[in-house]
């Protein structure tokens, strides 16, 4: 089944990364973008009971199309439970939530995340989104799975201000502020993967993508970084894996360029839809999902 | 005898009464200046929040609650009435980085934005609060993060039986709430039909609630499936009739997101003249929803309805 | 209107004579029993836009047929909502409900119900059904009507045990417990009706039940009863409030011996509905509720 | 490939997995002794009531969780297995005065009873915040009252933002849920039709859920109206199904209540004797549902449907 390909692009590469985390029958809080093109690799090659949740009070949707926003329509296309953020959110709090796929602009080595704004609070130099839920998946889920861009200078000792809880200060620290959830338990960005220390709760790196360097690495880290004895390269992708994504998103909306091609082309954006139907239709089928 | 609605009263639950009016007549009536606003995004009250920028000189100034916003808001912002924005989240989605937002809060254009900011179960459960008349209700979320360090409105306190932290959050209840739902009938029984956020508490936190729908149905199809009720009559004050009422953003069974018209917006607000150009034309050029639509083209929303149809249709699966 | 019957029971006086304190377009909590005919006898003539809510979950039922129970499937029938009961009692608690009826098995002069225990609480000479919704509307609701026999021990001094506030222990007392709701506006009993005085907060007998004697009524009242200056008789059922009494519920299940009819009967309770259906059809079109 | 339902695993979500069992192996399964159980009668769980009566030597002793209960939880009471009931309210409804619990409660008869009582609204909240693993949340209800005064786990404090009493109340989350639901799929997203109380909390709160079903439909009937589901599978352990399972009571679209069973049911437990008897003929003397539904007949549980369905059917006004 392993038919490794070398035709992805980055993104695609996290994408598929991240989907190696879910595992099947599991439940997935997910947002739109690159958690979503991960959460669709794994149900339809290693996962298929695994299911999504979405934040405005989706489970289970099984769409034939690209999800817009965690509020869209198409995460309602023929879902199991379709209501309000309490329901999702509550039962995230709970624990029911066994993983979930949150980001940040920095972070730090126990995994804090930043997602509020670059510089002072009260004066930012940039203002970013805030917290959505990423605090809440970050203080609740059983366990994170974290994605960012390692630009050089978001892997920082002190994040500007900490909108998701990672390990935050280290062992015991987060029983200690009362958090449910287990903190986060991989990080995946354009360079490696990293994993949190059972002990120390330190990240470090357990792979690293194929092509990157590894000096260049450690230079995009501000902390003294840490490395498995046993560093590996992360596994490639499948064709298939590919294939799924390019399937249910051939303009790479979420993964590459899409978003500046529909930009005011509503023809293009009809005929992605048009496009994808048949093959989305004969993918389904091919698994047994609809 | 004929079961005649009753004219509103003075009380708290909102009579059986018929409540439809336009969103010039609903916003003229219930937004004030000063008003503390509620607003959700599932679905994007868009034709209510047009009105609210052509009746700007009005209004003047609102005090904004939202969970989380994905484009919506920066139409509020960009035409500076939002004085204060209370929040989980704020940014374009997929349309990407808000700048009308960045603005505001790093510049201060078209006015300063004072935000106060909450994870987004944590500000979702200050309209839950609202909605059974508690003053605050606590959560695990935003325990060991800088949100406590920087709200000082979020109280983390021992939980009286187990000792456990939790962070508690005041209750929010807007002075009015504005809402986008698929179907209501005349005296105001409102089904969401799909995800609808925090739609069902933010409706039960606000003292008074516009709801603009998609479709007017009758209280017998109401009658029919009573589960499907998301927000009963007697919390709402006004029915709004807004055909495509949600667009750019998506309508559940209705029409899909129109992403390419999205994402040119957000193009356009890079700038603040961006921004008021666009609003130049879509909402202070437009008198009313139907103008907008127009504007914007019922053959093009024809199509965004007929794609969403063809994924998935109420009652049915495709 | 007016065409009053002398042709009515006592239970069907006293549900007509709570029904005329529901006014139309409100939002009243209603019960199974006493309340619900009073509620239907309120929905059919003088207050057509009044609606009910049911604890289980429903607002606005509109059914052809008795309900049995506040969890029952006729409930549900043509309601405009039905769910939870989190729903019915989130709203009354935050003020949406206009009028709850309640009941109790002993009352005091500010209006303090017990509906649990008769005896000491911790060996009760009688156990009953506890609060249930009657404390939430007793602390919640905008007023209360309290319905109940007045058997000559049951007005007492001090209730065994205070399952729902009255005015507690007068003027004020409601306001500094934290109960936001408005209190009992009338008790309706087998005798008369009360209501309270809004300096001292004290019931005061407000009208007389024909045919019953003033001084037996102050004997089967502890305290000692304040009387209106001015006393009047309790207005009369009128023909149309018997009517529609006596068609929703023609063997009197609610007001009279139906369930002693009924036990073990099966035939008679299939009967009962086959022989309702029709006038109740009647009735609602002629009131254009169908 | 064919997207196969796998096994239960541990872990606090449950799985997409096949969960159709009978109510013997469901009770068997999750209710053990000393079982902290939750239930609620809307609809009642009567077919998984009488297995437990059936079990009552293995599973000797349960811990009763309820908010209102109207005639089933006597059932459980007369059969010996309820050492201690958690309640709001415990009457017999329509059928009157609930003597079974009054015995319990007065003599000790057939054991002593601990009461520890709430308003039903109070006893809501607690499955309220357990369904959001919250330790324990206020309500308005109970302020003033004995219930207070008698129930040390009710702590009346001050709401810490406005200073106004609140009444607060510990979470209960219950070992095992009882519910009895119209519809559900194979891997256990359930839909309650009509009123439902408080099943949905109730069915968060709990640590394992049992649910009887009038119906079991197809995923894809779950998936046609997502906005019914009120239990999705992720709660749910097993799935029994059991049509006219909440006999003597009603459910929703599919029959009526049995009054005059009920009303002699309740005659017979006017004395402890009558409960035995009648338990001894209807639960111990019916090895399973279908055989208690054919003493009950058959005949007469088609007329109870052909009655309710006259009046009220899924879908349909009539």
């Amino acid at each position: 089944m392993s038919n490794y390909t070398k035709d992805y692009s980055m993104p695609e590469l996290m994408a598929v990364t991240v989907a190696r985390e879910i595992r099947d029958g599991e439940l997935a809080f997910i947002g739109v973008g690159m958690p979503l093109m991960a959460a669709t690799v794994a149900k339809f090659t290693h996962a298929p009971n695994f299911n999504m949740m979405v934040e405005y009070g989706a489970v289970g949707p099984a769409p034939l199309r690209l999800q817009m926003c965690v509020n869209c329509a198409v995460n309602n296309e023929r879902a199991y439970f379709a209501g309000s953020q309490r329901e999702v959110m509550g039962a995230q709090q709970s624990g029911f939530v066994d993983v979930a796929c949150i980001s940040g602009a920095q972070i730090d080595k126990y995994g804090n995340l930043n997602s509020t704004c670059i510089g002072d609070y009260h004066h930012p130099k940039v203002r970013l989104a805030g917290s959505g839920g990423a605090n809440d998946l970050a203080s609740s889920a059983s366990r994170t799975v974290i994605m960012m861009r390692q630009d050089g200078r978001n892997f920082v000792n002190q994040v500007d201000y900490l909108t998701s809880p990672g390990h935050l200060g280290g062992p015991g620290e987060r029983a200690k502020a009362g958090l449910v959830g287990g903190g986060p338990a991989a990080v995946v960005t354009t360079m490696g993967v990293y994993r949190f220390d059972d002990e120390t709760r330190e990240m470090y790196l357990e792979k690293i993508h194929p092509g990157v360097d590894l000096e260049k690495l450690k230079a995009a880290v501000q902390w003294d970084l840490a490395i498995s004895p046993d560093l590996v390269l992360t596994e490639l992708p499948t064709e298939e894996q590919v294939m799924v994504m390019r399937t249910l998103d051939p303009l790479a909306v979420y993964l590459g360029t899409g978003r500046q091609t529909l930009s005011g082309d509503f023809e293009a954006f009809m005929k992605m839809f048009e496009d994808s139907y048949q093959p989305m239709v004969q993918l389904m089928r091919s698994k047994g999902m609809m | 005898m004929r079961f005649q609605p009753i004219p509103i009263q003075e009380g708290i639950a909102k009579p059986p009464a018929y409540k439809i009016m336009t969103a010039k007549e609903a916003i003229t009536k219930f937004v004030q200046e000063d008003c503390y606003l509620g607003m959700t995004v599932s679905a994007a009250p868009a034709s209510l929040i047009w009105e609210m920028v052509r009746q700007r000189d009005r209004i003047k100034t609102l005090d904004l609650v939202i969970t989380s916003q994905i484009g919506m808001s920066s139409v509020l912002i960009g035409s500076g009435l939002v004085r204060k924005l209370e929040m989980g989240y704020n940014w374009g989605g997929i349309e990407g980085e808000d700048k009308v937002f960045r603005r505001a809060v790093e510049k201060g254009i078209p006015r300063p934005l004072e935000v106060e900011e909450y994870s987004n179960y944590g500000a979702a459960m200050r309209w839950l609060a609202a909605s059974m008349n508690l003053d605050s209700i606590g959560t695990k979320s935003q325990l060991g993060s800088d949100i406590v360090k920087y709200n000082p409105k979020i109280k983390v306190i021992d939980d009286p039986y187990t000792g456990s932290p939790v962070s508690m959050v005041p209750a929010s209840r807007p002075d009015v709430a504005i809402i986008h739902a698929a179907r209501a009938d005349e005296i105001g029984n409102v089904q969401c039909l799909g995800l609808y956020g925090n739609t069902d508490t933010l409706a039960r936190a606000a003292k008074h609630v516009i709801v603009s729908v998609e479709e007017i149905i009758t209280s017998a199809e109401i009658r029919r499936m009573p589960n499907l009720t998301t927000i009963p009559y007697y919390y709402v004050d006004a029915i709004v009739h807004s055909p495509f009422g949600a667009h750019w953003r998506e309508s559940t069974y209705y029409y899909h997101h129109d992403l390419p018209y999205g994402l040119d917006v957000y193009r356009q607000f890079a700038t603040q003249e961006g921004y008021e150009a666009w609003a130049d034309k879509y909402v202070h050029g437009t008198k009313d929803w139907n103008e907008y639509c127009q504007l914007v083209g019922y053959d093009r929303l024809n199509r965004l309805r007929l794609s969403e149809n063809k994924y998935q249709k109420f009652g049915e699966v495709r």
